[in-house]
């Protein structure tokens, strides 16, 4: 019997060097070497050879959203580990520490905002959390940022950053595949667009589900994305890689995507895609939020697990 | 840190009270077994006729999942389902072991869209290690594919009944078990990746499978347990390979208990109400209102 | 510019050898020699080498439906020439010269008949009648036979045997394209099934439209089924063709068709296909016609062009 | 012995009147001429912003079709056409010389459901000497795909606006064409092949092309009298090519009145609509009630 470990992506499933993961600001490809505020203001875009580093959720969202317009809902849903899962640490461990790493409840962070004025459900995955893996709380949150859309009558834009499934939640995790494609399809019942952003990397169990089913999918450039992962591939199948498997330029060339966009004209290229798809939208069925003033990022952090969850 | 529901807490107990570990790895055991019968083995036991529809109209035709038309208690319904192959190794290569490629799943997106269109039920029948993880599959958007045939089953109106009857495995499994009732077998094991690939993932270790199975409960008591299916179905004692036809006749009794149910249903509100089910998939907590973000951040 | 003689299949673009046309009873494969009446009892199969000679489509509806079941629809339609096209011979003394050939009015039949008990529509296509190409005449009687399993509740099964559009029709014959494929949704629409067989050969704008649509698609032994005929994509790309491009058994192995069914076995399969299907039909909404006592071959072409165009 | 309607008799004598011939082959060479304007002339010329979507999802993207989102006159809208390569040799393989595969047709569904899904309206442009007729192409199922594409296209429920811009070559053009209306500028071409085939075929030598396209009428004018299209778009005098500028707007004015027109039904309504004007499409005549088949019968 062929048994095969197949499927999933993680963490340390990127084949390219890890220096990235030893000295989060030294780029992997060129070691340039950059200051952290330089870094930020760079978009995490390597200034010698294009190299985007990994960006985490609410730095996305500051990189997206017009300034101070986006409000976080369901931020204090967290992960409740049901099945007391235990491998060579406890996944509760696992949880707080990456919640004390990143100050994240989980992998997703969702809410809406404004683009280039146009208003957004905005779904934003953080790879630094467990490898951005996706379990109950983000198949929930994505299904939030869903209803949210609808609610308002908005597009919802997914960034994804994932390793895939977590496994720690195994079933329950397996099932957000349908629960988050599902919730795709109450936007298309509700004739709303969806626009999906794939970046470093978008794997197993996410781009196999909501992630691959954009009326618009984008991809940052050389973003891995595949179902398995290349050692996976390699390993069962003893096939040679091609030197771009599963990389984001393959995925344009074969037809999976409809377009690769630097990082740094993916706000200008979503603020049109919103535009372009306006005219379309329904009239929103309930007044938008009031738009608070923007918060620091300090403040908002502070502010943020005392929000309660708002399901639109 | 967590504040967690009553839920979690009579999971968590339930699946310490109950000592279950043996069976996990019979279940894994039992669930492979190379004399279970397979989807083709259902097939022949349920249908007093079934007629394999053949090919994705693009580019091949997929041996690893089957589909077609049967008559299943004289009412025409479609079938899908893997296959993996019997006997001979030509033949579990022809199957590629159960493990689809593209091709199979837009072969069963085709059949659940005939289903549709000619209001006949959907029957699965789910039993892979997972979907095939070559080159070639991945370029062909095996991503994609599993996608839109989990998106296809979302969408159809007609009554979507699936059973996991061997391994239940990863995304290539649920592809095909977008059900409104989704059944289990006794000793069949669902889960989001092999025991294998799970040990060798967090144990760094693939030997340590067991282990990995005892950790993460792909048994259907379990799935059961965290509302994932909606009943488990017996098997002759012993396993279902050691009476096909009994193993056959206990899932033709839970199939049609179930498909009575859904058929209830105008065509509408079944689509909405498999959706609301899958909807309230998952299992969360919430924050405890004195841990603050900032004491987090504070803490880096 | 490259200009290309793409799409079109034709009588002459057969590239198998031409002995069938000059002894249309001898085996072009074998050349085993059959009297007429034998190949009629063999279903036009060879028995040494199993080659399947073109059947009209008179004697395929006699193949096929249950003695006497068969009630023609539409049979007094004919081909008006309104180009009035002039090649090397004019298309009406074509059409005329067809007709005298075949005793069709057309290259399709249709009606409704029964298939072991079962009832269903039926368009039958006549390879011999000026390749079975489609122009308007062919469009509108499948527009006619879906109308009829609309009416009747039944099943529709087409059997192809086509070079293509009809060329004498120009942008008319192209238009049939749409029609039929239009005649199918209706079908849907109807959530009645659609059966397509596609016999030697089928190719053109007739495996482009209606005939690539099956709920379910069979094809015979060695049938071609290719958009564009052989010769035109030997030329055009100068690629060497695989021995068994476009062939039945490699558009089997290419996903485009269920199953290749040798004609001995073909109305038992369609036959097998209308009971299963049987329980889906909504119940008829016109009463059935009345079952005509089964007139001879004879009979049934004396009294072909009297009957008049009925649509259900 | 056959007999034929009086529009049948009119269609007749208004050709043999016309004595159209060498316009007929002036609107093929203009139809071809390499400066005429192309889809993404007419994209840039007519849409305030456009979005092209790439792939289909399965195997490539393919370039001798374009497909996006556009905004025109204030309104998003999906535009789906063909599109030759200009200037370069390069460019023009890359295009493919305007030839589709099935990815190309594949990608074209995609956008056609993005519309129907979305509720923008569809404008096509058609140019295009035919589907590539490759091996590969054959292999994954050209046929096919040009068959779902017009199947796509008959079941969409938002507006469906189609222009024929060039050449209108076979099945592959007409699945982009399937529209609520068909517009045709003044010098395009729309056959049921090439005149070149044409004459390959039935006279036997590629060279007749030209008596080929006298006989068969591939004019726009030839097209509005049969019913194929609903309206001629005038030209600049001398072929589009002389003045891009003017035969964009001339278009626009044409595809904006059509617009307007079927923007006014209802979604279902405008489907079906759609059919029925397919289905009054053909001329054809009865046969004469003393022409018997058995009289004829006799003869052989
Ligand atoms: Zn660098
Ligand atoms: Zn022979």
């Amino acid at each position: 019997m062929a048994e095969i470990s197949v499927n999933i992506q993680r963490d340390g499933d990127d084949p390219r060097p890890t220096t990235a993961r030893k000295d989060p600001n030294t780029c992997p490809t060129c070691r340039s070497h950059y200051r952290a505020d330089e870094l930020v203001a760079l978009l995490r875009v390597c200034r010698q050879c294009g190299h985007h580093f990994v960006v985490g959720a609410r730095e996305r969202i500051a990189q997206l959203c017009d300034p101070g317009s986006f409000v976080e809902h369901a931020a204090d849903l967290r992960s409740a580990d049901p099945l007391a899962f235990i491998d060579l640490k406890a996944y509760a461990d696992r949880l707080t520490d990456a919640e004390l790493a990143t100050g994240l409840g989980d992998a997703i962070t969702v809410g809406v905002g404004t683009i280039g004025g146009s208003p957004t459900a905005l779904a934003v995955m953080d790879f630094g959390f467990l490898g951005g893996s996706m379990g109950s709380v983000v198949g929930e949150k994505l299904a939030v940022a869903s209803d949210l859309a609808v609610a308002r009558g908005v597009p919802l834009i997914a960034v994804a950053a994932s390793g895939g499934a977590r496994m720690q939640e195994n079933i329950l995790a397996l099932m957000q595949m349908a629960k988050t494609v599902m919730a795709i399809d109450q936007l298309r019942d509700a004739r709303l667009p969806f626009i999906s952003v794939c970046t470093h990397p978008t794997t197993g169990g996410v781009i196999a589900s909501f992630a691959a089913l954009g009326d618009v999918t984008l991809a940052e450039p050389d973003a891995l994305m595949s179902f398995a992962g290349p050692r996976v591939v390699q390993d069962t199948t003893k096939e040679r890689l091609p030197d771009d498997f599963g990389r984001s330029h393959a995925n344009l060339r074969l037809g999976h995507v409809d377009a690769v966009v630097p990082r740094s004209e993916l706000a200008a290229t979503l603020a049109r895609l919103l535009r372009l798809f306006a005219g379309s939208i329904p009239e929103p069925v309930v007044p938008a939020p009031p738009r608070a003033a923007p918060p620091s990022l300090g403040q908002r952090l502070a502010s943020l697990f005392r929000r309660g969850a708002s399901r639109g | 840190m967590v504040r967690v529901t009553d839920e979690v807490r009579r999971l968590r107990r339930r699946f310490q009270e109950r000592g279950e570990e043996s069976q996990i790895w019979d279940a894994v055991l039992l669930a492979r077994h190379t004399s279970r019968p397979y989807t083709l083995d259902y097939v022949g036991g349920l249908f007093s006729d079934f007629y394999e529809l053949h090919g994705d109209r693009a580019f091949a035709d997929d041996p690893a999942i089957v589909a077609g038309i049967g008559t299943y208690h004289g009412r025409p319904v479609v079938c899908v389902g893997n296959q993996k192959g019997r006997d001979t190794v030509e033949e579990r290569i022809r199957r590629n072991f159960g493990m689809a490629r593209p091709e199979g799943y837009r072969k069963a997106i085709r059949a659940f869209e005939l289903a549709d269109r000619l209001g006949f039920p959907v029957l699965t029948f789910v039993d892979t290690p997972g979907a095939y993880p070559g080159v070639g599959a991945e370029e062909r958007g095996q991503a994609g594919m599993i996608a839109s045939s989990i998106l296809a089953m979302a969408r159809l109106e007609v009554p979507v009944i699936a059973t996991v009857i061997g391994e239940g495995g990863s995304g290539g499994a649920l592809a095909l078990a977008v059900g409104d009732r989704v059944l289990m077998q006794e000793n069949a094991i669902y889960s989001v990746i092999s025991p294998e690939g799970c040990a060798s993932i967090l144990w760094k270790d693939a030997a340590q499978a067991r282990k990995a199975a005892y950790a993460f409960r792909p048994t259907a008591a379990s799935c059961l347990d965290l509302g994932v299916i909606d009943a488990v179905v017996a098997e002759p004692s012993g396993g279902a390979h050691k009476d096909h036809e009994r193993a056959i006749r206990l899932v033709d009794v839970a199939i049609s208990a179930a498909l009575d149910e859904v058929l209830a249903l105008a065509p509408r509100d079944r689509r909405l109400a498999r959706r609301a089910k899958f909807r309230r998939m998952g299992v969360w907590g919430t924050a405890e209102p004195d841990t603050t973000a900032s004491g987090l951040a504070a803490e880096r």
